[in-house]
């Protein structure tokens, strides 16, 4: 309802109304700056009015990029975006809600708020930065470092094993996640668009450039040569084939997936993708593809429907209003046993 | 009723029920409270169970106990030595007879003194047999027994008929007491209603057990509590964490704006989340969170959002907000913060009472991050402090930490209940000029706050965060004099809510020789002491509780004056005496504290007056 | 080697040597009995001797545990035991160290550091006591309470999708799940000396009945009448068979797993249960089987190898000191430019 | 090589180096430092970049400057006001000339000066010619092109050859002070190993400079600052997060332990965490933890375990580690908490300075939690207090917080290497008796330690946590008194650590009319302060600084009672002021505070003294 009315009064906004005066001070070169352009791009065809977006996010490089973007919104404290998300959206469920963080952010000291909002289904779109690394703080590692690159926190490599930002979203019930590489902004921009469509929490994980400490990290995801063959690219109802020629496929093998040569008589076999499928195998084990033995999966992975969490307490609110004993605080007050002092 | 026994009039007394977990106890003497506020009687009770969920049937560490002190002046603790103890078993004497005044009454099933209780209580011989209570007035009622008499035909099955035995306990109690057994029997149909079987069982055992009073000679005299000279209207017990949910739910509705509540469990605080999340049905929009650090996150996006935004939590749970609280002093949003402060450090002694926290709560952020603190006094003005604190937070777009403490949260006194209009009215710092004027850190000019501008509102988009802003733009800077600025800016808004909170008051001598000082929970103690003491004759002894702790009332310098010598009391090592010689140096503080994890006795308190008026 | 010492040393340890000197203050009847009690049993089995033994837990009724086993053991925070583990493990590798834990508390406040473990695959055995419910402080609800049990704080009943332990565990990397319900003591033994035996973070969801707030809440599944139909029990290189006569079987269906009962000719396609595969998809999959529509997993669902956390860090650190520049710290403080004042 | 200007004999001077980013600023004072430590002069230096990490090149925004100071007299901070500037571009110049002393000199990159830097850094005019730097003397260099020119025929790329700029400057700097090349030569050859093109240019730019100012007539005369009498002894610049690094790997050394550190990244704190991830090489044991609560919780673990066990951090860090320092409260574990206070409150000024978070380390956890309290005061006494720090811990079996800063942290003073022979011995608290006589809660008798009992130890199995325990045993009680006395014997196990420390000494007066007070970093400007104003004859004056704040010195009060007057100063509004008012109420304390998130200058407590002595 409020929504319509918002769009039928608004004039059409450009991204020139989600520029904040704010000088953008990221890195010359850095991946951030295409995503929040992206977001800018988005912000301009949502069915909210502009001062129903709020961005909310929590200590980084990524997360500075509130105060760039002319809405409402919170730069918070480290790790913490998905719980004063809640908060807020649980206040005001017409707003909509973008969660802005890094890796070091969202998946170390973040963790538990992350997964308890993947879990939730809270209708919230969280974006993750992933730049593996810790960009603001000068180079230490992160929960999605590779194994054997060296940090400042692993000068003789980095020896613990990364999270699968996918794989942990998903598992922790995630009914959206999806993954884009900085260098594809259009990809990017349908992706916020379907993200905000999705009822519940949308995970998006951006392969993001930081061009100080882990400069060219996704090149070989990026890279013109090599990015045919090294990205799935993802399209809900679309064959999974990828390759300059669309030469290669994906197919299963037991609860496996694997990667094959396209010959004629086996494209019938190659998967077609479903992102709107219940069951969670399917989207993890894409999640989980990587080089050099497979292409990583790109696009939409995961996009079931659900209620959200913020439905679903409202909707108890509701019925437990209507079904009250009370009709207002005073009914309540005076409730059980009182007496009179005359 | 034939009125067989001479009667005794008394100004209070002290009732303590007590039995094994299973004997029902809690619910014993809750009744016995709702009974003594309908005869007019002021009254505090606290409660006193196992900190197992359930420790062994008949074990010392299983008993339970609920204690009451009852008057016909105002009433300001459960009582310090107990009248009338009700013993439902060997190990519930075990327990609770050093509570006994000499002379007192104790009221025991003596059914339920054989072998293998007794054992369980490290009894060798039978207490109510070898002599061993001589020095008080021993009613051994054969109340199991008598029970199952009562009961029988009912068709109920043994257990509970068993557990009826505690309403005979009652009617014992309401003899001695002449109380009309009407009320409660009402009471019994409304709470039971459909089960009729279970109605019958405790009204006849309660009725047994009356009847079994006034039919034997071995209490001398039944006791009248003339009723309390308390303000008219309607009144109800409640605890103090019942009342600070209500006190929230009352600013919420009188404010205009919704209840968000974020906290996750912790003993004694869980109540609060409890009655709240019940409340969704008043509107209340509760979320349980993954942790303390989620609930306090939570609840300022819920504030940002413009709701009225608390979370509630004990010790444990406040450490691990500190951070994030400090996000709220530093972006000037609207919170409260509720610490049922309980035993520390660490995990302490989680079931147990102490005032431990109020250093924490005014230096224990990092960086200088300053907010109000405040602090309940009793359980019903719980109510008024929770009010107090979501109005103050809104009105001055500051953090609160409002203390309550175990002793508070699961103590009942009786709460007159006011309607809406008698709460002091809540202004929201609402903007009035022009939008293009507006800018996120623009002041009220005479109290400092900056305006509550929400999500939602065209044109005052705006970022807050936790890094330094500049004043009234909120743009970021490292610009040095700004910091410094806006250091002494905060601090100052703070300080100057003491211009709208009521003076502080002294009770007994306005000057004199001897200030007693108390804050939060300490006042009922320190009340009843000093009341004590000014009718005994000292004449020159006040008292002042302070509910207020920061910013202090403006007049706090003006009443210290006032007396030779100033003497904090508080369950702690001294943490408000240290906070008043940082704040106003110029007294000399004397202290009496107390670390044992449970409330001061008035006697306490009046032996360490006497002894400092003395010396 | 050192457990070899010790060994030969030691004479062999009963259950009552690892009894403290504690009363046990469980509620009588309380599921967490039995898992104490097999505990005890299996440490006297163990190759570590009794001194090398360390327990560790968060606050909880599970999390009393360590009070009354007669080894090392601490007692620390809510949700923390994990890290304290970790810390603890790292600084002496040697130590065979146990996590005991609430649902509540790894799943909720610990959920960060249960995922970090998970993760990093240190060498641990994490015994999570699943009662569905926050049994120490009183009957609310925590992450696994099921939508639409009453609980303190969800009186109008919960509307929160709950965690699947296994699930999230498997995903956040952990190399070893295994669920089993306080009643079958056996499997209960078993599966915790293999635990014991696996090298990294083992994790143990026992589904334990709380007699106070959550009585009977496991009860279908370890009936004596519907266990067998509902108890999917796993052996590594057994078929998945269930029901009274075996007369069920798991069997695959492109990525999903589906319940078929057998007849002579499908049973060869019935899985073989392979604990040690690689892939999590089959596990995830097997961890999330639900009544009514599928029986439960329980067994030892997840037992792959590879280096632990502890093995790795001490390799790194044994390496550099070999290859450091500095003998000693005295070469280190000498390192770079000093000058000298006479 | 000839001498052709005159000399001029200096005690102590002060340069700034000022470029773009990109500019090698931080490196060039580097070097230079080295150059006056091997000279024999003492010296501090600080850093001063930009926020960003990578701010856009030529802006204001963008500058990063290094200052030192060095001197034949003892140098205790980077100097408040300039004596040269190096300024490699106008935006350089910009933000740094109000650094500049009245006649100091400039020294500038004139090539940079033209119109597109010049607008970058809202010049309307260029300042090199426009008269506006009349009151300096200024030698605008041909830094730029006299490079490329040195540098010809190199083979290096253009940036490469840009970029040697800096030892142009730097060479005109060696020039000014007379200082020899050949360390410095020797040095790029060491540090340039197998790269000789670089090597070349690094010599040939700093040569030209050298060259180029020894042929210019603009600097009047050169500067010979004498060397200043030190200890005897092998010295190095070092840092504070350095030295408290090597501080407790020194420690673990000395008492035998291995080191285990569990950290989260966070500025200005994270170096800690890097060099003792580097000292794997070491034997150190490095967990980057998921956030700072894991990072205090394993720290726990590895202390239980055995390790000497440290974590470091700042401010928002701490205030997530409270509630876990808690439990090492009330488990009586060693632990070593490393705070580098930035400036708060919240996310605050996360590069700046203050001394914001005393009140916190000292009150900040729920319940009565003390613990020891220590402070650095200067980069290279970091070293020693970090050792300390792990001392008192383990010989105490207690947590230590040890609060540095971010102008620690990152500043750099001389440390003179020592011998570990030289460090005070660790006693461990070992356990001497019988094992049956032994219980987890046995205490020294003097020290009321418990004893360090670890996993692996045959016949001392035992159980903590954070419940409230009995002494000696151990076991877990509710018992009032036995709470009572654990709180008191928790304070008075901290209070008697002030048996071992050193006593509290006084610079200049010894007794008088004013005793100046400060605490960890603010020393090297009060310092600095006191003693010009001893020597410019104000007798009166006294000066102590805190290094150890919980417990404090035994003598402190003796000390205080000396003066007539107390001032103290420190970067907060009063903390460690409020403090002693609670310590030690006898006194009155007047204060002098600075909240901008940067350190105090030397001027700004002298001038503040003086003012005070002439009130
Ligand atoms: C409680 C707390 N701990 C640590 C920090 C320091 N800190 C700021 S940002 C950051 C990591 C940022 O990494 P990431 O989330 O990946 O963001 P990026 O900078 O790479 O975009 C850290 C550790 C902090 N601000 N607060
Ligand atoms: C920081 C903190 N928050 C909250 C609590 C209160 N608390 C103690 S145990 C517990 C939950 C226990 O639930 P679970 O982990 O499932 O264990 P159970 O009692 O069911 O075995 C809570 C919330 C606490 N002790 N510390
Ligand atoms: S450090 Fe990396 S992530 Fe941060 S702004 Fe620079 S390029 Fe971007
Ligand atoms: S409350 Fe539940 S979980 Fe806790 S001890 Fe009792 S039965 Fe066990
Ligand atoms: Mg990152
Ligand atoms: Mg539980």
């Amino acid at each position: 309802m409020k929504t319509e009315k918002r769009k039928k009064n608004g004039k059409p906004l450009s991204v020139k109304d989600f520029k904040s005066d704010r000088n953008v001070k990221w890195c010359p070169g850095c991946g951030d700056y295409m995503i929040l352009s992206m977001m800018q791009k988005t912000f301009t065809q949502l069915d909210h009015a502009k001062e129903d977006i709020v961005c909310i996010s929590g200590i980084g490089c990524s997360s500075r990029l509130p105060y760039y973007l002319n809405t409402y919104g919170i730069h918070s404290i480290h790790g913490r975006a998905p719980a004063v998300s809640t908060g807020l959206k649980l206040a005001n469920p017409d707003l909509s809600v973008w969660v802005v963080s890094g890796d070091g952010d969202s998946m170390a000291i973040g963790g538990n708020h992350f997964i308890h909002a993947c879990r939730r289904n809270l209708d919230i779109n969280i974006i993750i930065f992933n730049n593996k690394i810790y960009g603001m703080t000068k180079g230490q590692s992160s929960p999605t470092t590779p194994i054997g690159m060296k940090t400042k926190t692993a000068p003789y490599g980095s020896y613990e094993p990364p999270f699968n930002i996918g794989e942990l979203a998903i598992s922790a019930g995630a009914t959206f996640f999806a993954r884009v590489p900085d260098k594809s902004p259009q990809l990017l921009g349908e992706v916020m668009m379907e993200a905000y469509r999705h009822k519940g929490t949308s995970v998006i994980e951006v392969l993001q450039n930081c061009v100080i400490f882990t400069d060219g990290i996704h090149e070989k995801l990026t890279d013109r040569e090599t990015k045919d063959e090294n990205q799935l690219v993802l399209t809900q109802g679309e064959p999974m084939v990828f390759g300059k020629q669309n030469e290669f496929g994906i197919q299963i093998d037991g609860m496996k997936l694997k990667k094959v040569r396209l010959e004629d008589k086996d494209s019938a076999n190659t998967l077609i993708h479903d992102a709107t499928e219940e069951e969670t195998q399917q989207h993890i084990a894409l999640a989980k593809l990587q080089l050099p033995d497979f292409p990583v999966a790109m696009g939409i992975i995961r996009n079931t429907e659900s209620t959200s969490f913020e439905e679903e307490l409202h909707n108890i609110i509701e019925q437990s209003q209507k079904k009250s004993s009370y009709k207002n605080l005073q009914e309540l007050f005076h409730s059980g046993n009182t007496w009179e002092v005359q | 009723m034939p009125d067989t026994k001479s009667k005794m009039k008394m100004r209070k007394a002290v009732v303590r029920f007590s039995g094994d977990s299973g004997d029902g106890m809690q619910l014993t003497g809750e009744i016995f409270s709702q009974s003594s506020g309908s005869a007019g009687n002021d009254l505090t009770t606290i409660p006193d169970f196992p900190a197992e969920i359930r420790a062994p049937q008949g074990s010392i560490g299983g008993v339970s106990s609920f204690q009451i002190q009852i008057g016909g002046t105002e009433i300001y603790t459960p009582g310090d030595e107990v009248d009338v103890l009700v013993a439902l078993n060997p190990a519930a004497l075990s327990a609770n007879l050093k509570f006994l005044k000499p002379g007192g009454t104790v009221i025991a099933d003596r059914d339920n003194f054989k072998k293998k209780f007794l054992k369980k209580a490290n009894y060798d011989e039978n207490p109510l047999e070898d002599g061993s209570l001589e020095d008080y007035q021993v009613l051994a009622a054969p109340a199991s027994s008598l029970t199952k008499e009562a009961l029988k035909n009912l068709g109920l099955d043994m257990q509970s008929v068993t557990r009826s035995k505690n309403m005979f306990a009652l009617g014992i109690v309401y003899h001695l007491f002449n109380r009309p057994m009407e009320p409660t029997i009402d009471f019994f149909e409304k709470k039971f209603k459909g089960k009729p079987k279970v109605i019958q069982a405790n009204m006849r055992a309660l009725k047994a057990g009356y009847y079994f009073a006034e039919t034997t000679d071995v209490l001398p005299a039944s006791i009248v509590i003339p009723p309390a000279d308390l303000p008219k209207g309607t009144y109800r017990n409640i605890n103090g964490n019942t009342a600070i949910a209500w006190g929230a739910l009352a600013a919420a509705e009188k404010s205009g704006k919704k209840l968000s509540l974020s906290s996750y469990p912790i003993t004694p605080a869980s109540e609060i989340l409890h009655e709240i999340a019940a409340r969704k049905d008043q509107g209340a929009i509760v979320l349980q969170a993954e942790d303390e650090i989620a609930a306090v996150c939570a609840a300022i996006g819920a504030s940002y959002a413009g709701n009225l935004s608390i979370t509630s939590t004990s010790g444990p749970g406040i450490s691990l907000k500190t951070e994030a609280m400090g996000l709220a002093v530093i972006a000037e949003l609207p919170l409260v913060i509720i610490n049922v402060q309980r035993s520390g450090p660490s995990t302490g002694l989680p079931t147990k009472t102490e005032q431990g926290d109020l250093a924490q709560a005014l230096y224990g952020r990092h960086g200088e991050a300053p907010l109000i603190v405040m602090a309940a006094s009793s359980p019903d003005d719980c109510f008024f402090y929770g009010y107090q604190a979501c109005r103050v937070a809104m009105e001055h777009m500051t953090p609160v930490v409002l203390l309550s403490d175990s002793y508070l949260a699961s103590g009942k006194s009786p709460w007159r209940i006011p309607s809406l209009d008698e709460l002091p009215d809540i202004q929201l710092p609402e903007y009035e000029g022009e939008a293009e004027d507006w800018a996120p850190y623009l002041r009220d000019p005479e109290f400092l706050n900056r305006y509550w501008k929400i999500p939602g509102e065209k044109g005052y988009e705006h970022r807050i965060g936790g890094l330094e802003k500049e004043d009234i733009s909120g743009h970021l800077t490292y610009d040095p004099e700004n910091h410094e600025k806006m250091v002494h800016l905060r601090q100052e808004k703070i300080d100057r809510v003491a211009k709208k909170l009521p003076s502080q008051e002294i009770t007994g001598a306005q000057s004199g020789n001897l200030l007693v000082v108390g804050w939060g929970s300490s006042y009922g103690a320190i009340n009843s002491a000093v009341i004590e003491l000014l009718e005994e004759g000292h004449e020159n002894v006040g008292f002042t509780n302070f509910n207020y702790l920061s910013p202090l009332p403006e007049n706090t310098a003006e009443i210290f004056e006032k007396f030779d010598r100033i003497l904090v009391c508080e369950l702690n090592t001294g943490q408000f005496a240290n906070y008043l010689r940082t704040k106003l140096p110029m007294f000399t503080y004397e202290q009496f504290n107390k670390n044992q994890a449970q409330p001061f006795f008035t006697s306490e308190i009046k032996s360490e007056i006497i002894k400092i008026l003395e010396a």
